[in-house]
Order: C-alpha cells, then structure tokens, then sequence
C-alpha cells in the first residue's frame, strides 16, 4: 500500500479583498514508502500550497476545496485537532524553508526540543532534564552539530546551524513521512549545498519516506529517486530522477526548464529562458496551461486539459508528447 | 550585558533632561512667576522666611544672577530635598505636603496599574488565541467602548450608581472623616473601602489599552514561523499560545508598561479630584487653583521621576526577558 | 601586494584600453562588530581592480564575501578607509551630496529584488521619467516619448500599456526589466547590477541576462555584475574577480577561470553551482 | 495557430470580465488603469478624503466611525439652524429638568442644555481635529527627519521624542496651561498638540527609517531626486495610513485631554464647549439635585465622538497590517 495518496486535491486562496486564486488543480498523487519524491515548479506552480497541504498546515484564506489526502489509508484531511496532533508522532513532519525563523526566539534549543518530546510523551516515558539532553545530543549528532548547541538560543545560531536545528527537532519524533519544503533557500550557496547533502544521507540512513519541494532542478535531480515537476497548479511530468535529463518522452515544459540550465565550466554555455507570461492562476481556462509558451502546441491543448499519461516509468501531461490514445489503459480521469 | 549599561546610561540621562526642563519651563512663561508666588505667599498670611524667599527664586527663576548660577543652585536644592514653602497649606513646607499625599497615589496607582496590566494582558491573550469567539468580540468590543471614556466620565458614572445612587460605597474622600491615619487594621479597612470606586475607574480605563495590544500582537505572533513549526511539530495547544505565542507577544508590551503610566496618572489627577482622594493629583490640582507654583513644579518633577524610575524597572526586565539584548 | 600586481599582467591586456572607466585602488573598509567587542569587521580588504569601457566585470563571492559593499562604495553609500576610488574626474570617496548627484548620471544601478526596487505608490511611466526629466533636462512630453523608446527596448511592449501600469501589476520579470530601462534612461556609462537575477524564477532569468548583454553592447557600457551565481557571471562578463571574506582570491578571464580554477574557494563555489548532470 | 491564440484570448476576456462583475474587491487594479484616463476635475484634497472614505467604508467598524463622526459634523456645522435656543442666554428658570421647551433642562444660569451640546460640538470636534492635527504635523515632521538622517541628527531627535513620550500628558498640559494663564479655547488646542506628538513620531520614525533602506529610495537618488522630493514623493506616499492612523490616534486622546482639561477648569469654563457643561455640573451638584443629564449628555457625546475615532482607525490599522483582517 502506498504511504501517501492524494487524489483529486484542489486548493485555492480567497481572499478577503482581491481575487480568488486556484493553487493545486485536480491533484492526483501516489508515493511508496521510502521514496525520495522531488516535486519541481516555478513561483505560482503550487508545490509549496501541495507541501502545506500534505501536512495539513495550510491557513486562511488558502482553502483546500476538495480531494483527499490519505496517509496511510486515512485521510488526514477529516482529522479531528488532536486525531492530528497523533499523527505527528511517526507521521508526518515539516521543513519549512524559512528555517531561519522557525524556531522560538525566547526559549533555548533544549527547551524546544522537550517541548516536542513531552507533546507525545507515550505512557512510561519520562522527559526529565537528562533525558531531554540525551535525546539531543543524539539528534543533533545526526545534523552534525556539537550538543553544546542545546544550551543557545535561535538568535546565537548561524542560518546553516538553524535550518540544521529545524531539522532535528523535525526528526525527533521519528516521522515516516517527512516534507522539506525549499529546505535550503534562504542559506548562503555554499552552506546550502552541505544541508543538502545532510538531508541526502539522513534519508537514505533512516529510510524515512522524503518529499523535496525545491524550485531548483538540479537540487531536485541530485537528491531524489523521482521528480515531479508542477505548473499551474498541476503535475505536468512524473518521472524518475535518473532519465529526467536524459533524452526520452517529457513535457514540453521540462525540456524548456531544462534549456535554463548550463554548466558554467563549459567550452561554449548556452541558456534560454521560456517566452510569454506566467500563468495568471486567478483565471479558469480550458485546455493546457502551459499552451500559450509552447512552441509545439496544437489545436486541441487550447480546447482540452491534458491528463497525465503513463508510460511504462513516466507520466506526462501532453496532447502532444503523449496522447491519449483510445486503447490505453493506465488513463487518470482528471476531474473538472 | 551591553544592554544594562546602556539602560542605566539613558536612564540618569534622560532623568537629568526631565529635571533640567523643570528648570527651564517657568523661564519661558510670560510674567514673573517668583513675583506673583512671592505676593500669594505673604497674601496667605505666612511668614516669608529669607530660605523660603530663596528657594522660590531658585526653582522659579531669580531675576538678576545668570541662568548657570541659578540652575547650580536648582540641583543643589533638588539634592536636599528643599522646595520651599507651599501657601496652599497653612505653614507647610513643599516637600511635607507631597511627602503626606505621595503614599495615597503610590499605592493608588502602583496596584490598578500592575492589576490593569495584568488583567488585561490576559484577557488579550484569550481575545488573541480564541479569535473570533463569542468572548473575543465581547472583550474586543467592551474594550474598544472603554478605551473612549475618559476617567472623569467612568469615575461620575460610578459615583452616580455605586454611591449616590445605591449607596454601595462611599462617595467621597480617603477615609471617613474624623479617623486619624494609621497603620491600624481598622484605618487601613476603611482606607481600602475609600480607594474601590477610584480604583475601579483607574483600572477600566486603562485595562482596554493591554486587552486590545495583547490581542494585536498575539495575532501577529500566530502568524510567525516557529509558531507554524510548533504546530507542525504536534506541540501542546497550551504550550503553543503560552509559551510560543504569548511569550513572545508579551515583550512588545513590556515596553509599553512604563509608557502607559502616563496616562494612568493623568486619569489619577481626574479620579482624585472626582473622589476626593486626598493624593497628589489632587493636591496638584490645588496647587493649580492657587496658581501655587513652587507646589505645582515640585508635583511635576516628582511625577516623571517616578515615571522614569518605572520605565527603567521595566526596561530591566525587558532584559531578563528577552534573551536577544542580553549580550 | 605583490601577489595582486602578478595578476594584473593578464588582466591589463585584456582591457587594451588605455583610459580604465574606474579605478578601484587598494580600497580597504571595515564595520564595527556587532557584538560591540573591539575586533573589527572587515567587509573589503585591500582590493584592486579596473574597469576598462565597455567591459563586462563579475564580482562573485558567497555573502559575506564584500562584492555589496564594494557596490555601496562605487556608489559613494559608504566611504572607504582606506585606498581610493576613482571615476572619471571625480574622487568617489571624498563626494558630498550634490556631487553624488552627478556621479549618477554616469553610473546606474539595478537592484537585486525587483519588488522593493520600484515605488508601488508611482507607475512605470513616472518612475523611468524621473532620470530622463532630471539629466537629460527634458520636458514632460519629450520623457513621455522617450519613456516609451525605453520600454519597447527592454522587450514592454506595447509600450504605452506598460508606461501606464503601476507596478503591483506587473511579474517580477516585467518589474526588472522596467528598473533596467529606468537604469538606461540617463545614458550611464556604468551600470552595477546586483544579483539581478537571483530573485525571478529560472525560466526568465536567462532573457534579463541576454537583455543586459545585448545593451551593453549596444551602448558601450561598462558593467559590474555582483553575484554568486557563476553561471549568469559566465554568460554576462568577460572577466571575473572571486572574493572571498572582503579579499580577491582569483581574477582573470571568466572563461579561463572557470574552467582551471586554482583557489580552493573557487573550486567549491563552482560545487555549489546548480548543474544538471553530477 | 495564431487564430487559436486569439481565440484564447477572447476566453480570458470573457472570464476576467465575469470575475470583475462578481469580485467586488477585485477593484484596486481596475481603478488604477481607469483613473489615467479620465481623472474626474476635483481639487485633489477632495479626492483624496473622497477615496479615503470609500476605502474605511468597506470596513464594518470604520463605517460606524464614519457615521458618527458624519453626524457630529453635520450637527456642528448646522448647530445655528439646529440648536433651538441661543446657548449663553440665560433667560430660562435654573436648574430645570428635561422638559417640552428645554428637552435637556436648564443650566444653573438657566442656559438651555440641548443647544449648549449642540454648539459645544464645534468646540470639542475643533479641538480634537485642530490639536490631533497639529500633533500630526510636528510627528511627521520629527519622525521624517529623524528617519530619514540617521546619525547624529537622528540620535538628537529620538532622544527628545523618547523624553516627550515620558512626561507625564495631563499633568504636563496642566502645568503649562496654569502658566500660560490664557483662556482660550486655541490655547488648549496647541497645548494639547504640542504635547501630543511623541507617540506618532516614534511610528513614523521607525517607519521611515525602514523605508529608507528600500531598493526604491536608492533608486530615487540614482534617478537624480533632490533630497526633498525623496522624502515628500517617495517615502511619505507609502506613510498615508500611518499618518492617518497617528492622526485620529493624537485626535482621540485630543478629545478626551481637552474635556479633562474644561473638567478640571483649566481654560475658559464659560466657553460653550461639553467639557465645560461638565465642570459646571460637577460645580453645581448636578447629581445631587438630581440633573443627571447634565452629566450624562455631554459624557456619551464626548464617548461617541472619540469612540468614532477609535473605530475609524480600527479600520486603518486592518488595510495596513493584513494579519489583522478579519476572515
């Protein structure tokens, strides 16, 4: 069984002054335990309102209009507040990419952490001042930070020694299914590379399931098993990391993604940007939102959304890459 | 540590400007003020005594030395408590009227304000963290229609109902008349009945604004990402609005505590002269009638110094609170 | 020292020209620490370069590196402690207010975030106006037009919708490209821009850096870009100084230094780069 | 190909369209691309309060304040045509209660009540409005330069702001009007509006100081702005709301100050104003001979119209602060 399905997700922003904004639009998506899913996409693709989503963290006026988000078979999106608090505990975390200001500016990094702890205390546990230190010192070792760090306050952090804390405290109650939304963002370049790398092993070591919403494709590619990549609010292309920059069936959208990309150590660098406008997310139109920056479309991707279509490993949202043909069988109905 | 230092800096600098604008301020006014005072004094059938004479030149403003003598011999005087003779009061030295009015005010208005703040910030913080409850439009509104009363209404609205009207307590003054103050329990019982009318007006008047800046800055704070991360972390629902929202919420108005004696005292001026509390607003306000300025300049000062001196506690404890200016 | 003179060899037979636009002289300036211990911070250590008209020069560091506060100092923000900055005729340094006046119309600047960079309050039209009215000396509707050449330069077309709209309506693509025309509009012969790409999405990016390019081209501008993105400095410079903790740890031809990087913090910021195939 | 895009067009037309009938709030955007073309030819300040208004209407607390503060304005600008007797007159019987000719009851100089309020609405509302505007205009002023001129100027400024914002307001205002001797209805304006303006400067201070580090500012000088036009045309525009929210903060506390002020007698008490109906009922016992409403009517005017203010900004400080809209 998958550990995480969402299906049919619709999320859209109102507003009190201004005007409605539809976010995530008929989102269908399946994970098995222990992937590492990369979900790539400009501003206004969606992937951070998906990582809220999945969480159950989004607030007003963001407003998830309909679907289903089952974590392990149940859907967390009928939870009760503290049906979803026990969740948290081997469920479901969050790394916001804001790590910067994710902790509690007035209590010490010890104080935080047995906060988390005692929330989920189970019968017979006891967290005491020692046990608390404990449990730190072990979680900080494993972001590779000194457990002298328990005893400082946010402010006396780095931005890296911050986001490495989040990280932590994130992991302490063992999650199985952890969202690292723009994990590394607001850290400086060469910082971000090593809290990556981080995130990479604890992964792979913990085999806990991983989401990575990041806007960075090579990010996305160095670290995970599978990317998704997202625009206007839908999956546009599922597919394994390993052949997403290799040749072979993609949307339209990725392979121009693709051209913004050089190595700068190259005898001749080339890049291209993706003509016309962004999508404005406020209007409903039929047909492929990517369409109007396409240089391959066609009639019918003004007429009809595309829906994804499997191909052996991939998926691709494309009337024109991948047609429905009427005799295939793998077909995802997306709902309007 | 730094941040200490620079407090105690600021403190004794700025007590040294309030102290030097007392200085300056009956300089600038139009006519003599030592004349007038002068006049009143010998008027009121007391002795002009050559010390009197004097330190009402001195804190008024002496014709015929220069201004830098004058202001040697203002602090001098200051530091030895020596402000001259009031004519409000039949042979009464300045100092000894406020000395026998300042404990009324002290505990007056030292206890509605530290009950105010505390009341209020409570009831901001369940305003904050229940929003949009039924109790949070009930504070929200209750508060906002308060915050427009000024204390001399609250306190006439009070005495209609509450003393003329039902006679629950009593109308007018610090004890009954005819007792003599003392530390006895009967005084201090009686005292206590006399203060509840002005103490009630005090602490409405000022409870709204702590309610309605608690409740601001508590929904400010729901908005930051560590509270956001808490929430994702499963923490407590109390945990989370005391010690991750209201925690933080609270140090903005801290700040304000000392700022908000201000007005705290304005209203005491206004309930003490409603109530007939025998306190220095009140005698203030005798002072103003009298156009006893000696009275009336020392009142001044000794109401900023006390002020001053209450912003630097709670500066102090600003720091213990926040352990970003701890450094 | 003598290090630095080393380097200048190659770098002074690229800038053939004999007259550089600006000099930069052994300029050193430090903050006082925050934490208000003695020990000072030095932002920019003893660094020197030239820009020769018409070239295209990359400052490329992590933060913390100095490449802003080197923009601060070649816009007269800050004051140097030490060394000196020279621009044409004029002691950058050592400029009061009035005289800062003048150094703008010679030098530019387009900011990192297209967001805080245009007043929300004024639109398009005032906002690239102002520099035509205040420089150029031109009336309203002599900047009106020439507002207009100006957008339809930097790709806003039609240039008349553009010039009317205020800037909440635009994307951050269309509001950089109006702080660009804005840029333009008083014929600099610098331009600074700092990260000026860093902040729109990745699709775009590389239509602002050709834009910037084919202007300078266009009219002989000098350009200083400060970045950390070696990718957008190889695409945009012709030669490029790493900077690392206020000092220069490698400069030369971009090309060249890219690919035989020989500072072990060159070699690590080119790890950071975002590349597709690892 | 390019048929289909035109087509496409045409359908985000049609929606857009639909949306900008159906979302009334979606107007900001329109009006701004509208307002180019054909700018209706009215004085700007007329439109500026014209735009002002609509925007505060939309906010349900604001709309209140807005309706009472209309009313009061309308009542004192009609007051000579409204008011059904002369209001210094003193040819009715004394110390009357309500009744067919004197709704309110008579003065105990036997001046008619109900056109003494009405009349005494132009005082209070020229106090509150003259006195919250003057201390507006000092805030800005202070707050822009200090801002605005970091460093030695800036240190200057702040110190003095913060030392204003420590006096003691009402004792202050006591002092000085005591001083100053003069009765008018002006002298307690710019007494009030003098003393007033520490709290606004302090905002807009530290507003203008976060402005100024904006991209934009930089950009200004960079396009060649003088040192003046930056401030008047790019930083004070993006003050509008904390200019307005500072000014009906000093015009709330103005009202309140300024009947404390004609409460105690302090100013001219034979000036028609509610403040001063209130020092000649508490002068008269009003409670005790049973006039209430001598007391009761000028009180709930005073509550209201500062109450107004109150709500107005209310409605402010939501278009300023997003995180305090309600949902």
């Amino acid at each position: 069984m998958p550990i995480l399905e969402i299906e049919g997700l619709n999320v859209c922003y109102r507003p009190e002054r201004g005007v409605r904004i539809s976010a995530v639009r008929d989102l269908d998506i399946s994970l098995e335990r222990g992937e590492f899913v990369g979900i790539v996409g400009e501003s206004g693709s969606g992937k951070s309102t998906l990582g809220f989503a999945i969480t159950r963290m989004l607030r007003p006026p963001a407003v998830i209009e309909s679907g289903a988000v089952k974590f392990k078979g149940t859907n967390i999106l009928e939870l009760t507040g503290s049906e979803l608090r026990n969740q948290r505990r081997g469920g479901l975390a969050l790394v916001l990419q804001s790590g910067m200001n994710a902790l509690n500016p007035v209590r010490s990094i010890s104080k935080q952490l047995g906060d988390v702890l005692k929330a989920h205390s189970q019968k017979g546990e006891h967290w005491g001042r020692s046990e608390v230190r404990a449990r730190g010192g072990e979680l900080l070792s494993m972001v590779e930070l000194d457990s002298e760090v328990l005893d400082r306050y946010p402010h006396e952090l780095s931005g890296g020694m911050r986001q490495r804390v989040a990280i932590a405290l994130a992991l302490s109650l063992e999650p199985e299914l952890v969202v690292f939304d723009e994990p590394t963002t607001a850290l400086d370049v060469i910082v971000q590379a090593s809290v990556m790398e981080t995130i990479k092993s604890l992964q792979r070591s913990r085999g806990f399931t991983a989401i990575l919403i990041s806007h960075d494709m090579s990010v996305v590619l160095d670290a995970t098993d599978r990317t998704l990549v997202m625009y206007a609010g839908r999956v546009v292309e599922d597919q394994p990391s390993k052949t997403v920059a290799s040749a072979g069936i993609h949307h339209p959208y990725t392979e121009a993604l693709m051209k913004c990309y050089a190595d700068p150590r190259a005898d001749k660098v080339e890049l291209q940007d993706i003509g016309g406008t962004p999508p404005d997310l406020s209007i409903e139109v039929a047909g492929c939102s990517f369409a109007p920056r396409c240089s391959f479309a066609s009639k019918v991707c003004f007429l009809e959304t595309p829906s994804l279509v499997r191909s052996e490993l991939i998926q691709v949202a494309c009337h024109v890459r991948l047609p429905v043909s009427p005799m295939a069988k793998e077909v995802k109905v997306v709902r309007n | 540590m730094r941040y200490f230092v620079r407090k105690v800096g600021m403190f004794f600098v700025t007590i040294w400007a309030a102290v030097t604008l007392n200085f300056v301020v009956p300089r600038l006014m139009p006519g003599s003020p030592v004349q007038a005072t002068l006049m009143r004094l010998a008027a009121s059938g007391q002795v002009v005594t050559n010390a009197t004479k004097r330190a009402i030149e001195i804190q008024l403003g002496l014709p015929h030395t220069s201004l830098l003598i004058q202001y040697g011999d203002y602090l001098l005087n200051i530091f030895r408590f020596r402000f001259g003779m009031t004519y409000s009061i039949t042979d009464e030295s300045v100092s000894r009227a406020i000395m026998a009015a300042a404990p009324w005010t002290l505990v007056l208005v030292g206890t509605t304000t530290v009950l105010a703040f505390l009341v209020g910030t409570m009831l901001g913080v369940y305003a904050g963290w229940k929003r949009q409850s039924r109790v949070d439009s009930i504070v929200t509104v209750g508060s906002t229609v308060f915050s427009a009363f000024p204390p001399f209404f609250l306190g006439l609205l009070l005495l209609y109902f509450m003393g003329f009207k039902y006679h629950w307590l009593p109308l007018t003054g610090g004890y009954t008349p005819g007792l003599t103050p003392s530390l006895s329990l009967s005084f201090l019982g009686n005292a206590f009945i006399h203060s509840i009318l002005p103490a009630i007006t005090l602490i409405i008047t000022s409870l709204a604004g702590w309610v309605l800046g608690m409740r601001n800055n508590m929904i400010n704070t729901l908005g930051e990402d560590y509270v956001l991360f808490g929430e994702a972390n499963g923490l407590r629902d109390k945990t989370i609005a005391f010690l991750y929202v209201a925690r933080n919420a609270l140090l903005p108005n801290v700040t304000s505590f000392g700022l908000a004696l201000g007005s705290v005292i304005g209203g005491s001026v206004l309930v003490e002269s409603i109530f007939g509390y025998p306190g220095v607003g009140s005698l203030l306000l005798t002072a103003v009638n009298n156009r006893d300025y000696p009275l009336m300049q020392t009142i001044f000062l000794m109401i900023t110094v006390s002020m001053l001196v209450t912003i630097f506690v709670a500066d102090l404890l600003y720091g213990l609170l926040d352990p970003r200016v701890r450094q | 020292m003598s290090e630095i003179e080393e380097i200048e060899g190659p770098l002074l037979a690229i800038a053939m020209e004999p007259v550089p636009l600006m000099i930069f002289d052994q300029v050193t300036k430090s903050y006082r620490s925050k934490r208000g211990k003695k020990e000072k911070l030095i932002a920019v250590d003893n660094v020197s370069f030239e820009i020769a008209p018409g070239e295209a020069v990359g400052l490329v560091g992590a933060s913390g590196s100095g490449k802003s506060t080197i923009a601060r100092l070649i816009t007269g923000l800050e004051k140097p402690d030490t060394g000196r900055i020279i621009f044409g005729d004029f002691s950058v340094g050592k400029l009061g207010h009035r005289e800062l006046r003048n150094l703008y119309s010679m030098v530019q600047m387009v900011f990192q975030d297209p967001y805080g960079a245009l007043n929300p309050v004024h639109s398009v039209e005032y906002a690239v106006s102002r520099p035509c009215i205040n420089y150029l000396g031109m009336s309203i509707s002599q900047a009106t037009r020439r507002v207009e050449e100006l957008l339809d330069r930097v790709g806003l077309t039609p240039a008349r919708q553009f010039a009317e709209k205020m800037p909440h309506q635009l994307s951050g693509g269309q509001r950089q490209r109006v702080v660009i025309a804005r840029a333009l509009a008083c014929e600099p012969k610098l331009l600074i821009a700092d990260e000026p790409v860093s902040m729109l999405d990745v699709s775009l990016r590389a239509g602002v850096l050709r834009l910037l390019t084919e202007l300078q081209n266009e009219h002989g501008l000098s350009l200083l870009y400060i970045t950390h993105d070696l990718l957008s400095a190889r695409v945009l410079t012709d030669r490029i100084l790493v900077l690392n903790k206020g000092g220069v740890v490698e400069e030369g031809v971009t090309k060249q230094v890219l690919q035989n990087p020989k500072d072990p913090y060159t070699v690590k910021l080119l790890d950071s780069v975002a590349t597709l195939d690892k | 190909m390019i048929s289909f895009r035109n087509k496409r067009r045409d359908i985000i037309k049609g929606v857009t369209v639909e949306i900008v009938v159906a979302e009334d709030d979606a107007r900001p955007l329109n009006e701004e691309s509208k307002s180019s073309y054909n700018r209706p030819k009215l004085p700007g300040p007329f439109v500026f309060i014209l735009r002002a208004v609509s925007t505060l209407w939309r906010n349900k607390k604001s709309r209140v304040g807005l309706v009472i503060l209309g009313f009061f304005i309308f009542v004192s600008v009609m007051a000579p045509i409204l008011a059904p007797h002369s209001a210094t007159a003193t040819n009715f019987k004394p110390y009357q209660n309500p009744n067919a000719t004197n709704w309110l009851g008579t003065t105990g100089n036997g001046q008619d009540v109900l056109s003494q309020m009405i009349y005494g609405t132009r005082v209070s509302l020229l106090v509150g409005l003259g006195a919250g505007l003057l201390a507006t205009l000092i805030a800005l002023s202070i707050g822009l330069v200090s801002g605005y001129r970091p460093g030695i100027v800036d240190e200057v400024l702040s110190f003095t702001t913060n030392l204003a914002l420590v006096l003691p307001g009402l004792p202050l205002m006591i002092v000085i009007a005591t001083y100053l001797r003069s009765n008018s209805m002006w002298m307690i304006l710019f007494v009030i509006g003098f003393t007033g303006w520490a709290t606004g400067a302090r905002v807009i201070r530290s507003q203008t100081a976060t402005l100024r580090s904006r991209d934009f500012v930089s950009a200004a000088s960079f396009s060649g702005e003088r040192l003046l036009r930056v401030v008047f045309k790019e930083i004070l525009p993006n003050m509008v709301s904390l200019a307005a929210a500072s000014f009906f903060g000093a015009a709330t506390a103005a009202v309140i100050a300024a009947s404390s002020l004609e409460f105690l007698g302090i100013g001219n008490p034979n000036t028609v104003s509610w403040g001063s109906i209130l020092y000649w009922a508490e002068n008269d016992n009003a409670f005790l001979t049973g006039q209430w409403v001598l007391v009761f009517a000028p009180g709930i005017a005073i509550v209201l119209l500062s109450l107004s203010f109150i709500l107005i900004n209310f409605g402010i400080d939501t278009l300023s602060n997003p995180r305090l809209r309600e949902k």
